[in-house]
């Protein structure tokens, strides 16, 4: 960003280009043309620029490349040169922008006096701050504390423990509410190192998680959603056709047990008994492997007591489940478990089967030189809990982390803060925490600032601002570095502001240590996005010694509470971002809203009925929440998503849904809970009606055996279309006939397509009301149907994308009064907003129901609009809008391929969700070239045999192809 | 018989003036627009012959053409100080408005479904007084003509370039 | 030719003069309450549909899913209503069938206000009705014009069609009739009958292109008719949508907007000529022989329910069996049952002689009738949307507020027009009564309907 | 002109007029006009009246309408050529539902309008000779005939039933 740049300017820019870009059809353009007075060399209004940076929204740290349009960042996208993303990101990934935008962010310092906030100047808060910082710091040692995500990067990690050190503090709090101790406690006694494994689950041909949603929320899902992608995508293992097997064992089956092909319902807190029992059957039947070198007697001690026919008992887990785990497992050339939950001995246990099985080093492995241990121990962070209650600490400052609404009750976060003289905020959208704050700071949002990132050994990524800020926000790091130079100590913070002290940092990755090199490493690390650099693989042996005792097994009480981080707002931090919150959750596909899942039986037992508000008590506290029936969810058991029930964090958080922290033990997410009706009830937002497909072919699945045979599956032979009927001249599309492959095996139901199609499209988010009227807008959705009775053999799911499958015969063109749905030259089928009178007869006469209806004029509060996608239309009320494949890029594509004077590229043209799928399930290009991968994919191994066309009887000749879903059968239980 | 055909005669002259008068499309925006400066095509581009991109430079790299920056005109004015071109002694000052920000009025406006690019459009060779008319002979920018649906078509038309409605419309 | 100078028994034309511009006198109080209270409802609707207008259709019950609902049904339901009247007035007409002379004028009526109404409707319907003009060709600078191919452009056409021949068969059909009323009326009467008659005088000349005229636009309009409805059935039936797709939908709409037409003319018929006196001119041979019409056609729309069903059922197409399964048991199958009983059996007691004699029971009757078809379309148009094709995309429509209120005004602005003409123009065809005396004479000397004098 | 006068019989039923009109023919007297409240094919026949030339204008704007229907819908869309579901860009069968109602709607017009022109309708000058019963329940025959021939007429008139009254020619 040039220097002449202004943020006034930018504002200015901002405010016109939007106006006139992106204002609905009958608002008056803009009239007023500003130029710039000194023009940026970089900056051509109109052209797009990308930054390389890097996402934060979790711990996984994916590279992400940033659009840029007139100073305002646009879209992010995945980074091709990022070895965890590989180019893709997630529904959080892409929702990052409407952190930065989002209206409820704070706009300036704030001071509180009595109830009320009062605006302050930066000079002053900074004042105010540095001022009790010293006072505090003469009175002693450790009267200051910093409470801080873990996730922060090691730069500003650096920068906040010397600032405090200036301060002579060591209270720097660096808490995450969805914690990574359990499995480091569990490496430690398993390996005595505390460092995480990586997983290569394509190495794998049998997947044991238990609890551990490596699709939604686990570690790094989108690395994780690729590799699973793989180990099911069809191969020839031992001469025959296959796909992995994948056991996922919980209390909830969530979209990545969905992908599965057993889903194991556990009571919340049996995993570990279960896992131990695989062990257990593994260790006794000898399915050891002799590279794994281990002393298996001494380790039969340690699953003693977990004997498949005891656990069975206690979890009602069926033994023989059990043992045909254990001897796929055992068996299988190549297996992965892994372990999620609170329980160090699930991953203990996990841990030993990856070793005892020899995959340790191949589907699992420990590197050399990977980052130091993030999040500070529950002890510490209770100390200083304590402290405060105590009166020991004087100024408490909190960086964006919400310890009132995610921490457990037990430690009584919001009673410490209240104790401590001056509490300073800092963050974007306050929540919580900052209602207790003396004093508000705005911070750049990590697109608006320097950072870096280091998610595992080998991998840096390097963060730069990609837009001016948007508020009167500073850099958390310039502000710490500051103020640690008022502290008077010297050289208390040896950087001149975070942007240098990231790259005092950063250049000692430098391979070539040369000084003269540096700028240049630099530069490259900064238009990479980062630095990569080579890993070794770290010996590590399991210490069977200290296996020796069996883990006392947990007891399971009657009905039991299983709260789990929400795939989108994960422990609540994405609340406050309207896309996450519309984006179904993939199983139950509820949006806005938190939900208690219950088992039918157990809705029975207590007298609950669908969708009606139930009271859940536990020894820590009581939420109320409605009730949603489903045979998903282990009887006995109550699951509660975490990530709502926010009192506060901006209004689209704000009083939506229930708080299942509230009723949570410390450390543990599982919870002795009681139900009791209330008899009100609240309905559950969704956009799917129907759970049952009802026998149409709307998305297919089949076995892998019928694959390997050549077979189409049973329920969908009738629909078979011998050729192509046509009944009229077929259209000819001579240039290009755009068309896309879907594989729904792949579809993890990450649901990123969906939020890529919102930021890329100018998609309106509707709003809870909206979602149950049925107006919800995406143009994309999973379209989830479960399995029927009926059926012998199902998958555990149907799974698949469904956007407009751009049909050649389609039914929605020819009743369009008005051309203004309309099939293009190049097979398209068009939708001209501006020619919609909005009859709706196309979204009628459509079968696969992709077509949305602007009932109301969408709105983006401000700044929510300076997102908006200046290339495509907003559309205004009254108008049908709809997926056209990114045409807006198509377009481009075409017009650069005209100003080179050559043919468009195969791969050139990539839309938003194509692009962002992290498991590559869509793919684009043109039906004429043969030779295209998407085309290629249709028929490569045995995916010809897998083709199908949603509603094929319709003979509606769609542009979409998708290829079955796939899953192994299952022994008859 | 004139009790006949007077109310019919009263009747189609008010439908003929109706008419006449929507047909001038009121509601459109007015030809003659003032600028705050008395900036002169006809003397930068007619005279001096300095050709459109050189201001205009996003033209062929973007959609816009890019109002030129304070800069480029302080380029060729500022150099007056080494006895080049005359200066311009600020006649336009406008005290209601930040020094150095030129707030121009827009002359030609399209309605936003429609994506026009100025890039493909350099490329293919159109001349941009195609579209603007002979601007080089106009002190003040007025628009030659309506840049309608029909406008842009006759022109695809004849160039026998895609005349596919999503070209412009998405 | 009956001798000249036989003395008649029976209404003369000065009867039936006197008997029709009693009604068009100065109406009284409760009348105007009437329709003042017709047209605040009206008001209400106006509003509510200026509100639709300014902030979009989200104020209405629609969604995704059934898209269509209520105005659609509406919209339908009207032009069936319309169909009636044009049956009446213009093929009874060329069959010369006799009791069609004392109602045709009522039913004609009926369909022009209730095309009127019809027409409102898509453009209620539609998202952004400003641009509503544009399913009609006009020349403009892009030269784009409507496809052809859709239905709702052949709606367009029909409906616009429609619209103004029954426009022009209703003024044709007045002419002698205001002539008439001008030559008695006075003040501001007088000059409105005296525009209106284009100046009428019953010359030779004007009968004989008049007649002419008449009779062609009489067989225009019999095959219009018969397409009108046929056109609005395709709306649905060019769809793909089960429940929709069905080759019986234009005789099916055909027959179901005549038993819906018919009933309404009954609807209207029977309290007007209570309220308005007008026994001695629309006899009970006249109610008589309505009802059976009722009665035959409600036997053709439970015929095409049978068909309809029986189709699905030996089409053996699973999609569209689990449709009308849905139709029949689903969350709205109440609609159906509700059809079934007001199309098909509320109608059957109309065999009877004594009922359909029996002005009571049968405007009962024709109430259900009307329900029944209001509710038939709303079964098919919205019920069929909630079952469509992807069943995680099917919804149950709720009516909203704005939805009803404009129903209702819809309901309330065609009887208030129907008032407003009822008292000022001649609502009974004295030319044609006078025209047929002969066959009212003989209704009444046979005595075969008490009532006349 | 002068000596012309109108001898108007008023009769109480279309009978009575047939026979009067009958009597006049008879009498080589032409009726003027006839007045009366019901169309009748009698007064029409006694007259001697062909077919309306209404017939033949319905007709030709039946065809035109035809005409009109494919030349629109043909020429409209040949004019984009926008495929639309595959479907041909002419499509006859749809194409026949607009004809077929611009043939109505053409056929429907021409009829009132022809109805209109041959009976000089608009008309609001008065009609000499006409009164306002014969809107409602006389039938009159006109005769417009040479004062000298004022008896004679006048008695067939009153001969066929009808009273009788006498005005001077406007």
């Amino acid at each position: 960003m040039s220097e002449g740049f202004s943020r006034r300017s930018f504002l200015k820019l901002a405010a016109t280009a939007g106006a006139a870009a992106a204002v609905p059809g009958c608002q008056p353009a803009a009239r007023k043309l500003i130029p710039y007075v000194v023009p940026d060399e970089n900056v051509i209004p109109g052209v797009p620029q990308f930054y390389a940076t890097t996402c934060t929204e979790c711990g996984a740290g994916c590279g992400v490349v940033a659009r840029i349009r007139e100073g305002r960042v646009i879209k992010l996208e995945g980074n091709p040169a990022d070895p965890i993303g590989k180019g893709t990101i997630c529904a959080r990934g892409h929702a990052a922008l409407q952190g930065v935008y989002n209206p409820d962010r704070l706009r300036n310092p704030m001071r509180r006096q009595g109830s009320s906030l009062k605006t302050v100047s930066w000079d002053e808060a900074e004042k105010l701050l540095n001022d009790a910082l010293k006072a505090a710091a003469a009175k002693g040692k450790n009267r200051i504390a910093y409470l801080g995500p873990a996730h922060q990067g090691p730069t500003l990690r650096a920068i906040t423990e010397a600032w405090l050190a200036a301060y002579q503090s060591y209270r720097g709090i660096f808490y995450e509410a969805i914690s990574e101790t359990p499995a480091r406690d569990a490496a430690e006694m398993c390996f005595g190192q505390r460092d995480l494994p990586v997983y290569h689950l394509n190495k794998a041909e049998v997947l044991i998680s238990f609890g551990a949603d490596f699709n939604e929320t686990w570690r790094s899902p989108v690395e994780l959603g690729r590799q699973f992608a793989e180990f099911r995508a069809p191969q020839a293992r031992r001469g025959k056709l296959a796909i992995g097997y994948a056991y996922y064992v919980s209390p909830r089956m969530n979209i990545t047990a969905g992908r599965c092909d057993e889903w194991i319902a556990a009571p919340a807190g049996a995993e570990a008994a279960i896992a131990l029992s695989v062990l257990n059957v593994i260790l006794s039947q000898g399915w050891v492997s002799p590279n794994a070198q281990i002393d298996v007697a001494g380790l039969k001690s340690f699953v003693a007591s977990y004997d498949p026919a005891t656990v069975s008992q206690q979890t009602g887990v069926p033994a023989k489940t059990i043992e045909a785990m254990g001897e796929r497992f055992g068996k299988a050339d190549g297996a992965v478990a892994l372990a999620g939950g609170d329980d160090p001995a699930t991953h203990a246990a996990a841990y030993v089967l990856n070793v005892v099985t020899g995959n340790l080093g191949r589907t699992m492995e420990f590197l050399e030189g990977m980052p130091p241990e993030p999040e500070t121990r529950t002890n510490d962070v209770v100390a200083a809990l304590d402290s405060m209650r105590n009166g020991e600490v004087d100024v408490l400052f909190i960086n964006e982390t919400n310890p009132v609404f995610s921490m457990p009750p037990a430690w009584r976060a919001a009673e410490a803060i209240q104790k401590v003289p001056l509490v300073v905020w800092a963050g974007g959208v306050p929540g919580e925490t900052a209602e207790y704050a003396h004093l508000l700071l705005p911070l750049h949002h990590p697109l608006e600032d320097w950072r870096d990132t280091f998610p595992r050994a080998g991998v840096h990524g390097l963060g730069q601002p990609v837009m001016q800020p948007v508020f009167w926000s500073k850099p958390l790091g310039d502000l710490l570095i500051a103020s640690a130079r008022e502290s008077g100590v010297k050289n208390a913070a040896p950087w001149e502001n975070s942007q240098d002290a990231l790259r005092t940092g950063w250049m000692k990755l430098n391979p070539k240590a040369a000084a003269a090199d540096a700028e240049g490493f630099w530069i490259q690390s900064l238009r990479e996005g980062g630095y990569v650099e080579p890993t070794q693989q770290a010996q590590v042996k399991l210490n069977v010694a200290a296996l020796k005792t069996s883990p006392a097994s947990r007891e399971l009480p009657k009905l039991v509470l299983a709260a789990y981080p929400h795939p989108f707002l994960y422990d609540g931090r994405g609340a406050d971002k309207p896309w996450l919150q519309e984006i179904p959750e993939p199983v139950t596909q509820i949006v806005w809203d938190s939900w208690a899942e219950i088992h039918p039986e157990t809705a029975k037992q207590y007298g609950i009925s669908k969708d009606e508000v139930v009271e859940i008590r536990s020894s820590e506290g009581v939420i109320k929440t409605a009730a949603h029936i489903s045979e998903r969810v282990c009887k006995g058991v109550v699951s509660v998503p975490i990530g709502q029930g926010h009192t506060s964090l901006g209004r689209y958080a704000k009083g939506v849904g229930a708080n299942p922290f509230v009723l949570l033990k410390p450390g543990q997410f599982s919870a002795a809970v009681t139900i009791s009706p209330t008899h009100t009830t609240h309905e559950l937002a969704t956009a799917l009606f129907k759970e049952h497909e009802l026998g149409r072919s709307i998305v297919e699945a089949q076995t892998i055996t019928e694959l390997a045979n050549g077979v189409k599956p049973k329920e969908w032979q009738t629909d078979e279309v011998p050729k192509p009927y046509e009944m009229y001249p077929t259209w000819q599309y001579p240039v290009h006939q755009w068309g896309m492959t879907i594989d729904a095996n792949a579809c993890t139901g990450c649901s990123a397509c969906v939020a890529a199609c919102y930021a890329e499209n100018n998609v309106p988010f509707v709003g809870r009301e909206n979602v149950i009227n049925g107006r919800i807008m995406s143009w994309i959705r999973l379209e989830r149907y479960y399995p029927e009775q009926k059926y012998e053999h199902q998958p555990l799911l149907f799974l698949a994308p469904m956007l407009c499958q751009q049909c050649h015969h389609a039914p929605c063109e020819p009743v369009c009064p008005v051309f203004a749905a309309y099939h293009t030259q190049e097979g398209l089928n068009g939708q001209v907003y501006n020619r919609c009178v909005g009859t709706r007869y196309c979204e009628n006469n459509c079968p696969y129901k992709v077509r949305r209806f602007n009932w109301w004029k969408p709105e983006w509060p401000e700044p929510l609009n300076y997102q908006l996608n200046p290339d495509v239309t907003v559309r205004g009320a009254g108008v049908m809008e709809k997926c056209t494949f990114c045409v807006q890029r198509i377009r481009h594509a075409e017009i650069n391929a005209m100003i080179e004077k050559r043919p468009v590229r195969d791969g050139e043209i990539v839309p938003a969700c194509v692009q962002t799928c992290p498991t590559h399930a869509l793919s684009f290009g043109d039906m004429n070239d043969k030779n295209s991968e998407m085309m290629k994919r249709r028929v490569a191994t045995n995916n010809d045999k897998r083709t199908y066309r949603s509603l094929n009887e319709l003979n509606t000749q769609p542009a979409i192809t998708y290829l079955r879903e796939l899953y192994n059968e299952r022994e008859k239980a | 018989m004139n009790r006949t055909i007077l109310p019919l005669a009263a009747v189609l002259v008010v439908a003929g003036l109706l008419t006449f008068g929507l047909s001038q499309r009121p509601w459109a925006p007015r030809a003659d627009v003032p600028q705050p400066i008395p900036f002169s095509h006809r003397i930068h581009a007619g005279i001096n012959k300095i050709p459109c991109q050189y201001c205009h430079e996003y033209a062929r790299r973007s959609q816009t053409s890019g109002v030129p920056p304070v800069a480029r005109c302080v380029g060729c004015h500022g150099a007056a100080l080494v006895g080049g071109l005359q200066p311009v002694t600020r006649p336009w000052m406008d005290h209601t408005q930040p020094p150095f920000e030129i707030r121009w009025n827009r002359v030609y406006t399209l309605p936003d479904f429609v994506r026009f690019t100025h890039r493909p459009h350099i490329a293919a060779g159109v001349a941009c007084q195609t579209c603007h008319g002979p601007v080089q002979t106009m002190d003040r920018i007025e628009p030659v003509h309506e840049i309608n649906m029909g406008f842009c078509l006759t022109c695809h038309t004849q160039r026998k370039v895609s005349t596919d409605c999503d070209t412009c419309h998405f | 030719m009956a001798a000249a100078a036989e003395p008649v028994s029976g209404p003369t034309y000065a009867d039936i003069d006197r008997g029709v511009r009693k009604i068009m006198e100065a109406p009284g109080f409760v009348y105007w309450v009437w329709v003042g209270f017709c047209f605040t409802l009206v008001a209400i609707a106006a509003a509510l549909w200026t509100r639709q207008i300014y902030v979009g259709l989200g104020v209405t019950g629609l969604r995704q899913g059934p898209m269509w609902a209520m105005y659609i049904t509406n919209f339908v339901f009207w032009v069936g209503i319309a169909h009636s009247g044009t049956l009446i007035s213009a093929i009874l007409y060329l069959f010369r069938t006799r009791w069609r002379t004392a109602v045709y004028r009522v039913a004609e009526t009926m369909t022009l206000f209730a095309v009127l109404t019809a027409g409102l409707f898509p453009i209620i319907h539609v998202g952004r009705p400003w641009y509503a003009y544009w399913l009609l060709p006009y020349p403009n600078e892009r030269s784009l014009q409507p496809d052809f191919r859709s239905p709702l452009v052949w709606d367009a056409f029909a409906v616009s069609t429609y619209l103004t021949i029954s426009a022009l068969f209703l003024v044709m059909g007045l002419i002698p009739d205001v002539a008439n009323a001008r030559d008695v009326a006075k003040g501001w009467r007088k000059t409105l009958y005296t525009i209106l008659s284009l100046g009428w005088r019953g010359t030779d000349t004007q009968w004989q292109h008049w007649s002419m005229a008449y009779l062609l636009l009489a067989g225009l309009a019999t095959p219009l008719v018969l397409s009108v409805h046929s056109v609005v059935s395709w709306d649905f039936a060019m769809a793909q949508l089960p429940g929709w797709h069905s080759t019986i939908f234009a005789p099916y709409f055909v027959a179901g907007a005549i038993f819906s037409g018919v009933a309404m003319v009954l609807t209207l018929l029977i309290p007007m000529r209570k309220i308005m006196h007008l026994e001695d001119l629309v006899t009970e041979w006249h109610i008589d022989n309505l009802a059976k019409v009722v009665l035959l056609t409600s036997l053709i729309v439970s015929y095409s329910y049978g068909v309809e069903s029986f189709i699905v059922w030996y089409g053996k197409d699973p999609i569209e069996m689990m449709t009308f399964h849905e139709r029949y048991f689903g969350p709205h199958g109440w609609v159906f049952w509700v059809c079934i009983f007001c199309n098909c059996i509320a109608p059957l007691p109309l065999f009877s002689p004594r009922v359909r004699r029996n002005t009571v029971v049968l405007f009962i009757i024709t109430i259900f009738v009307n329900i029944g078809m209001w509710f038939e379309r709303f079964m098919i148009i919205a019920v069929s949307q909630e079952n469509n094709f992807n069943p995680s995309q099917w919804a149950i429509y709720h009516p909203s507020i704005t939805e009803i209120m404009i129903t209702v005004g819809s309901f309330a602005w065609f009887l208030g027009l129907f008032s407003l003409f009822a008292r000022f123009m001649p609502i009974i065809s004295m030319t044609e009564l006078k025209e047929g005396i002969h066959w009212l004479r003989e209704a009444v000397r046979d005595d075969y309907y008490p009532g006349l004098k | 002109m002068s000596g012309e006068i109108d001898v108007i019989g008023s009769f109480a039923n279309e009978e009575m007029c047939v026979h009067a009109i009958e009597e006049l023919k008879d009498a080589h007297i032409q009726p003027t006009r006839v007045f009366a409240p019901i169309p009748s094919e009698h007064i029409n026949h006694a007259l001697g009246y062909g077919r309306s030339p209404v017939r033949a204008l319905v007709l030709t704007g039946g065809i035109t309408g035809i005409l009109t229907g494919f030349a629109v819908t043909i020429g409209t869309s040949m004019e984009w050529w926008l495929n639309a579901g595959g479907k041909p860009i002419v499509s006859l069968p749809p194409f026949i539902i607009i004809a077929f109602e611009l043939m109505i709607l053409f056929g429907g017009t021409s009829a009132v309008l022809g109805f209109l022109l041959n009976s000089r309708m608009p008309q609001i000058d008065p009609i000499p000779g006409y009164s306002e019963r014969f809107s409602s329940d006389r039938f009159g025959v006109l005769v417009r005939c040479p004062e000298s021939e004022k008896d004679r007429v006048e008695g067939i008139l009153k001969g066929a039933g009808g009273e009788t009254v006498v005005h001077e020619a406007a």
